[in-house]
């Protein structure tokens, strides 16, 4: 046994370098099915918009030149692309342990109210210590959120595809209620929670654009979960445990609680997305801080073959059509509401072009 | 006097439960279908906001409220057709598709509504409520269940004849074993694909219904996102009523009856808690209800899973 | 030299809503004024607002507009360097030499609904879609207005909480009109109109404004009048006056009396209308309102 | 015999993928004889006669049927041509009736059900007639294996045939059931009927058929009639060498208690009582086998021992530790392994490769993990030596498992209990799904385990796999042990008389409830 480590660290470097070349060469591979998909949903868009008396052409030349126009257009490309990475990776980590979370809008809502909590009744605090902790208290609250659903799994089957739409409405209506009520900012006309102290907001990359460290965050995290799938202990329990369950059990490996951990990254993750939207973005809570980022990354991370480091791509191209569709609405009157066309048929040809390349790997 | 007040709230509560679940009894009479023959739709959502938009669309420009609702069922099972073509013969993942289908749905008719019809801020003339002579002017029980248009009437029609189809006939039984045990129904010499888009016809041509029911018995008007989160409820009201027809009609009831109490409650100036607890109350109770109607005996085995044909 | 007006919007104009509005004046100061424009959509960026601010006036744009009230303090910094711009401000109050606040207040023309109200019916009902200000200005409004006239009217009210259930609407004012309601307004931006059908469905009898759009058509029967409001018109008449040399000289107010942006006016083809007693009585309060002699939104 | 060939089957091919299952297939079958079918795992006999049934379409080939050459290309198109079949896995729908389950498929598919008495009256008409005991309003899913063989051959009668084929349906039977079901096979071709069975068991194929096939790797190899013929002649035949029947071992030399069981009571994962208080113990160095009919217990029994199912009382002791109600983990841990009867359910995960198979138990301790992560060359490593020991055909070990054929999958799952090196080994169904070679080596395996010291319990219905290994066998029924006896093929009446719940004094058991 000692022979096989020992043996084990001197190969570590090409081991890891032949593991980085195939992840590469299969990334590649990956990547040329998402691109065909986008061009076929493109085409799609451009077809409907033709159909319906606009320029069907806009669809590329305004919506993806547009989005890349300049520095800070790319700038809001990234910020839109932090809760849907965050998001999407998190899911894709439930969604590997068949955990169907449709719930991370819920526990996006219930991250920014905690965030918002931390962040306003807090004062003198270095930004050091803030900030994270801000970001900590919407992950905590996210995983919680999350964590009832998967209680309820474990403990009564209850199923969390409906007890996680049942969260979600909940957690609206909470945030409508602490908005309105008990968090309102007395002084603002707007149904608003108090803005959180400077320490509190998640600091900037350049000053001048809004872009914060969220999306360093997010990535760094969509590595990591990546890596605790594909090579942890833990995370092959959690692959196990949503594969075969029963293998699971028989093989000692506690389900419940593996469901409980998967269930709980998951609303860490979209946790802190609302922690960052309240922090880093709005500097103080809404009635409605997301515009469905909760519901865009299960497609994020459904797009991603539930693997996290797909879901960083998938991610930032769902975040450049909708930067792309409002340019276009702006541009050419386009109903922004196009995206949403766009990134269904982007996931059906996915699906598709899978469906094939099995169907020619099978002729072969 | 108080008690006379009394019955006229629960009166009113009656007719607007029934009329609030009845988008639900539709999409959730259709979700059994294709559930019970093993395809999950959580596309349903979509499926409704398309039902809502066709039917809308089609009264709009024949003022007919009858080719509306075919329109509406149309629509739906046009949708359910691309639902069925990638998850049936495709074999994609089922919730992936209906994820997909969600966005689709909203996508197509926000942009429609608004390329077409938003400057019109025209409506149409909506179904009204028939008058049964005697029943309707009965009291109390005539002000809660005889002064409903005919599509709020024919849920009750629905469920019946859902149940009919799904336990006497060969269809339904067919259909019930290609759920829970398909290669049987493969090997007794049924197409279980061609089952399987049956169910999934009936099952978005009902949540087209459940849709169309919105812009055509209700309100006049389409508005994007209408169905606001009727197609995941009525996702929920198929696990709570263990995928029974009949109990899917009755469960839909009791969400209409929350969802009316708490609109009800609302206008009660002598209510004192906040209005969000009174919006939050049917989904806790759909949660705490799971928590008692326990366990997945009753789900079909084979829920979510393509079928591999030899 | 050309006009050039320039704005700031918290957000994306291509969201339907807040941002699109301010995004609609700047438009409209363009086609009536034909000033040259420009916008710049920042989200909750006080460093950048100061400087979009700057980068605006030293270009010699004659007129900013910052969209909310959060641009105030930005505006006020800037607006010492550059007296020669105005600065607009969205629902603020403020007027110190260039920077100028802009509202529109709701509350007035819900405060005659709520005299006619109380004048004309037994009970009124309120459905709102989610408690956000325009709709709480407006609530208090009624209830100020219909107060004026009986203090024990009763008014009941209910938020369906969100702004797309028109069956929710609907049923809320169906449930308010069953238990005695026979003046029901709805505000709840999309899903109004199911408000206008249950009026509708309830016969004559029930009493309605339209607001915001024409909802006659939806409810010829029950419908008194119309309330319509155009901030960007509000906007543009404040731009031409300052293109014409002539300046507020105090924070503007858009309400009853600035008929071009907001519009209050009674039907005659419908089979109900107001009274001419009650029509000339609602007049004069109007007329008081514009004069500033009643407070009608205190909450 | 008749002459006339009934069913004529010419020069079928049939590939799946890669595999081929029918390498050019010729096969005669005659009115009226019991035809069995026999061969290896994976010789290609389910696929040949799902080929009959219409099943799965043949690529090359004919067959010929009353003399008109068919095609069929559904089962309902065999069905009508009186062709039956009952599979070894059952058609039938758990959640319906018997009666529902035998008009499924008949008749139009919009067709209003309203003739369910006449098909209740003709299902009672014809179970009375072949003593079936099969009631059509019960529901599948509440029957046990037995009875719904018997709904299962019934189905066919309902449809009415010419041809009945039956795919080892004395698996699951006991002794008793068995004879019942080879004197219903004489008495259906008594009725002009003819029945094409499938088998392992050499015994029951020399007495109840007319003529054997043997198939080996897609082809018929030989066919002869039952005369011409013995059991060691036709093993031959199959394996293509001499099988040894026996195996050599020492005597038994049980060391110390490793594993007591004392009056252990548990219920089936519905609920209903399965385990009804059992007491055993299992000694280092011998193997205890325990025979029974499946259903009688045997699984609860096993999910039990193992922690995958809640006790409701008494004790289990491993290696002098309570391991009672412990969970999975705890109880691997104090030196227990199991190889599991349902291979798909708790063995393996399907889409996993053979090396995260090999570590389903150890992912998170070394070598195979280090502070939280996995090691892939230690695992790595681990495989490869896995599959050369125990002679695994696979590509690679990153290969997927589902791809393996179901033996080698078995194999594996042997090679990574035995590799944990546990004191006590838990076997239920050691050679399921495994042909006569691979039987042969995984019995072998487990006799060194034995001589090495270790207490083995085989649970299994197989009871030539347990007269093969054991050094004594008790016999479960009705969730209980009725009785203990060597492994002495010459009280195989007194082995099958206790499976069927009857004591040596011949007294009637209480049967299963419900
Ligand atoms: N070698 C051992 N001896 C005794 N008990 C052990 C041993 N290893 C683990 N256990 C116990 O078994 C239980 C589960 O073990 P372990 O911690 O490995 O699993 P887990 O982390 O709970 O879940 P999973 O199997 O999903 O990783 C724990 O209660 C642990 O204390
Ligand atoms: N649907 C299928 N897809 C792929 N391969 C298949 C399929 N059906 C059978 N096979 C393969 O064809 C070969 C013959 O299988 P078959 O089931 O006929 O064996 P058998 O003789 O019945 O074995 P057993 O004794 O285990 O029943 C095997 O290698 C099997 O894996
Ligand atoms: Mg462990
Ligand atoms: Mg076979």
């Amino acid at each position: 046994m000692e022979q096989v480590n020992q043996g084990a660290r001197d190969h570590v470097y090409p081991q890891a370098a032949h593991a980085l070349y195939r992840t590469l060469s299969q990334a590649a591979i990956s990547a040329a099915t998402p691109i065909a998909a986008v061009l076929v949903a493109l085409s799609f868009g451009a077809a409907l918009l033709w159909l319906n008396g606009f320029t069907g052409t806009d669809v590329v030349t305004v919506m993806v030149m547009g989005s890349f126009q300049d520095a800070r257009s790319i700038g809001e490309i990234l910020l839109k692309a932090t809760p849907l990475i965050l998001i999407g990776a998190g899911l894709c980590v439930a969604f590997r342990c068949s955990i169907w979370n449709i719930g991370a809008e819920g526990q996006l809502y219930v991250g920014a109210i905690a965030a918002t909590f931390v962040g306003t009744s807090i004062d003198g605090l270095s930004v050091w210590i803030h900030a994270p902790l801000v970001m900590l208290a919407g992950a905590l609250a996210g995983a919680a959120w999350a964590g009832i659903a998967g209680y309820l799994k474990v403990r009564f089957q209850a199923s969390e595809i409906v007890t996680t739409i049942m969260l979600n409405y909940i957690a609206l209506i909470l945030t409508s209620y602490l908005v309105t009520g008990p968090m309102r900012d007395v002084s603002a006309a707007y149904p608003q929670s108090a803005r959180l102290v400077r320490e509190a907001w998640t600091p900037r990359i350049v000053s001048d654009m809004r872009l914060h460290i969220g999306i360093l965050v997010a990535i760094v995290l969509a590595v990591a979960l990546y890596i605790f799938l594909q090579r942890s202990s833990r995370g092959f329990a959690l692959r196990v445990v949503g594969l075969n369950p029963h293998a699971a059990r028989y093989a000692g490996m506690d389900v419940r609680r593996n469901v409980m951990i998967a269930i709980c990254i998951s609303g860490a993750m979209a946790g802190l997305a609302g922690a960052f939207e309240v922090a880093g973005v709005t500097h103080r809570l809404y009635q409605n801080i997301s515009p469905g980022y909760g519901f865009e990354g299960i497609a994020v991370a459904l797009l991603a073959n539930n693997n996290p480091l797909a879901a960083i791509l998938s991610g930032g191209l769902f975040a450049m059509l909708r930067s792309g569709s409002e340019v276009l609405q702006i541009t050419s009157q386009v109903p922004q509401v196009l995206v949403l066309v766009i990134q269904g048929i982007v996931i059906l040809s996915v699906v598709a072009f899978a469906k094939f390349r099995g169907m020619f790997a099978g002729l072969r | 006097m108080d008690d006379m007040m009394f019955f006229t709230f629960l009166a009113a509560l009656m007719g607007a439960a029934w009329r609030l679940a009845t988008p639900l009894i539709f999409a959730s009479i259709g979700a059994v279908f294709s559930e019970r023959a093993g395809v999950l739709n959580i596309g349903l959502e979509g499926t409704m906001l398309v039902g809502a938009f066709c039917g809308f669309a089609a009264a709009f420009a024949t003022g007919s409220i009858p080719l509306g609702l075919l329109a509406g069922v149309g629509g739906g099972m046009l949708f359910g057709l691309v639902f069925a073509f990638f998850t049936i013969t495709i074999k994609a993942d089922q919730i992936v598709v209906g994820a997909a289908l969600n966005l689709l749905g909203m996508g197509l008719t926000a942009f429609l509504f608004r390329t077409y019809y938003v400057s019109t801020g025209k409506g149409i003339e909506i179904a009204q409520p028939v008058h049964i002579p005697w029943l309707s002017d009965l009291p109390f029980l005539g002000e809660a269940f005889f002064r409903q248009n005919l599509i709020v009437y024919s849920t009750i029609l629905t469920a019946i004849l859902a149940t009919l189809v799904l336990y006497r006939t060969a269809f339904g039984l067919t259909l019930r074993a290609v759920g829970e045990h398909p290669k049987a129904v493969d090997v007794a010499g049924r197409n279980v694909a061609t089952y399987r888009y049956a169910a999934v016809m009936v099952g978005t041509g009902l949540a087209g219904l459940g849709g169309a029911f919105l812009t055509l018995g209700h309100s006049n008007q389409f508005v994007e996102g209408i169905t606001s989160g009727r197609g995941f409820i009525a996702l929920a009201v198929v696990v709570f009523a263990r995928w029974s027809p009949i109990g899917a009609f009755f469960v839909s009831l009791l969400f209409g009856l929350f969802y009316a109490l708490q609109l009800m409650l609302q206008a009660q100036a002598s209510v004192v808690v906040p209005y969000q607890v009174l919006q939050a109350l049917p989904y806790i109770m759909t949660i705490i209800t799971l928590v008692f109607v326990r366990g997945k005996g009753a789900a079909p085995s084979k829920l979510g899973q393509p079928y591999e044909m030899r | 030299e050309d006009f050039k007006m320039g704005l700031l919007v918290p957000g994306s104009v291509s969201e339907e809503g807040w941002n699109r509005i301010g995004y609609n004046a700047l438009k409209g100061v363009e086609d009536q004024l034909g000033a040259k424009i420009s916008y710049v959509e920042l989200q909750q960026n006080p460093a950048s607002f100061e400087k979009a601010f700057r980068d605006y006036a030293s270009q010699g744009y004659k007129v900013i507009l910052g969209h909310g009230f959060e641009f105030q303090d930005a505006a006020l910094e800037v607006a010492l360097d550059y007296p020669d711009t105005y600065f607009l401000i969205s629902s603020s109050s403020i007027h110190e030499g260039n920077v100028i606040g802009l509202n529109t207040d709701t509350s007035q023309p819900f405060y005659l609904m709520g005299v006619i109200a109380a004048k004309m019916g037994q009970k009124a009902g309120l459905v709102g879609g989610m408690e956000i200000p325009p709709i709480q200005q407006a609530f208090a409004g009624f209830k100020n207005g219909a107060k004026s006239v009986n203090p024990d009217f009763p008014i009941s009210e209910a938020y369906i909480g969100n702004f797309t259930d028109t069956t929710a609407a609907k049923e809320a004012a169906l449930s308010m009109i069953s238990q005695g309601a026979d003046f029901v307004v709805p505000n709840a931006s999309g899903a109004t109109v199911g408000g206008y059908q249950a009026i509708s469905e309830s016969g004559p009898d029930v009493r309605s404004f339209s607001i915001f759009s024409d909802f006659t058509e939806v409810a010829p029967n029950n419908i008194l009048g119309l309330y319509v409001a155009d901030y960007a018109q509000g906007v543009v008449e404040v731009v031409r006056s300052i293109h014409d040399g002539t300046p507020p000289t105090q924070n503007v107010v858009f309400g009853l009396k600035d008929p071009k942006v907001i519009s209050f006016t009674f039907r005659d083809d419908g089979p109900v209308s107001v009274p001419e007693d009650i029509r000339a009585e609602v007049k004069a309060i109007s007329d008081k309102i514009a004069a500033g002699e009643i407070k009608t939104d205190a909450q | 015999m008749s002459s006339r060939p009934f069913l004529r089957i010419d020069n079928i091919h049939k590939r799946f993928g890669p595999i081929i299952a029918s390498d050019g297939v010729s096969l005669q079958i005659d009115e009226g004889e019991i035809h069995a079918l026999l061969g290896e795992n994976g010789a290609g006999k389910s696929v040949l006669m799902s080929m009959i049934c219409g099943m799965v379409r043949p690529d090359e080939g004919e067959i010929v049927y009353k003399g008109v050459p068919v095609r069929f290309n559904s089962p309902r198109e065999a069905i009508r041509q009186r062709i039956g079949m009952v599979h070894q896995h059952f058609m039938l729908v758990p959640n319906l009736t018997v009666a529902e389950n035998y008009i499924l498929g008949r008749g139009s598919a919009f067709r209003v059900i309203n003739d369910i008495d006449k098909v209740h009256a003709k299902i009672r008409e014809l179970s009375d007639r072949y003593a079936l005991d099969v009631r059509p309003d019960a529901l599948i899913e509440d029957l046990s294996v037995g009875e719904q063989q018997r709904v299962e051959i019934l189905k066919a009668l309902f449809n009415g045939i010419d041809l009945l084929i039956l795919d080892e349906p004395t698996a699951v039977l006991t002794p008793q059931e068995t004879d019942r079901l080879l004197t219903l096979m004489r008495d259906l071709v008594a009725d002009g009927k003819t029945v094409v069975f499938i088998s392992h068991k050499l015994d029951e194929v020399m007495r109840v058929s007319d003529r054997i096939s043997v198939m080996r790797d897609g082809r018929v190899v030989n066919t002869v009639s039952v005369d011409h013929t013995d059991a060691r002649g036709l093993a031959r035949m199959m394996v293509g060498r001499d099988v040894g029947m026996e195996l050599v071992r020492s005597a038994a030399a049980p060391g110390r208690l490793v594993l007591s069981v004392e009056n252990l009571i548990c219920r089936s994962e519905t609920g209903l009582p399965a385990v009804r208080g059992i007491s055993l113990g299992v000694h280092a160095g011998e193997i205890v086998g325990v025979a029974g009919v499946s259903g009688n217990g045997q699984s609860e029994l096993a999910l039990a021992l193992s922690g995958l199912l809640p006790v409701d009382s008494g004790r289990v002791v491993l290696n002098g530790k309570d391991i009672t109600g412990l969970a999975p983990a705890r109880i691997n841990a104090h030196g227990f392994s199991h190889i599991p009867e349902d291979r798909h359910k708790h063995g393996i995960v399907q889409s996993l490769s053979l090396s995260e198979n090999t570590i389903l138990q150890r992912y998170d301790q070394p070598p195979f993990a280090a502070r939280g992560m996995l090691s892939r060359r230690a695992i790595g490593t681990h495989t490869r030596d896995l599959i050369k020991r125990f002679r695994i055909k696979c590509h690679n070990e990153n290969q997927r498992i589902g791809d393996l054929s179901g033996g080698n999958q078995q194999k594996l799952v042997v090679a990574r209990e035995l590799a944990r090196n546990p004191d006590f080994i838990l076997v239920n169904q050691l050679a399921r799904g495994i042909d006569i070679g691979a039987m042969e080596f995984v019995m072998e395996e487990m006799l060194k385990q034995r001589e090495s010291g270790k207490a083995i319990l085989l649970i299994s219905t197989e009871l030539e796999e347990l007269f093969a290994i054991c050094d004594r066998i008790l016999v479960m029924f009705h969730g209980e042990i009725l009785g203990e006896l060597p492994p002495d093929r010459a009280r195989l009446e007194e082995l099958g008389l206790l499976m069927a719940g009857k004591t040596a004094d011949h007294s009637e058991q209480p049967t299963l409830a419900g």
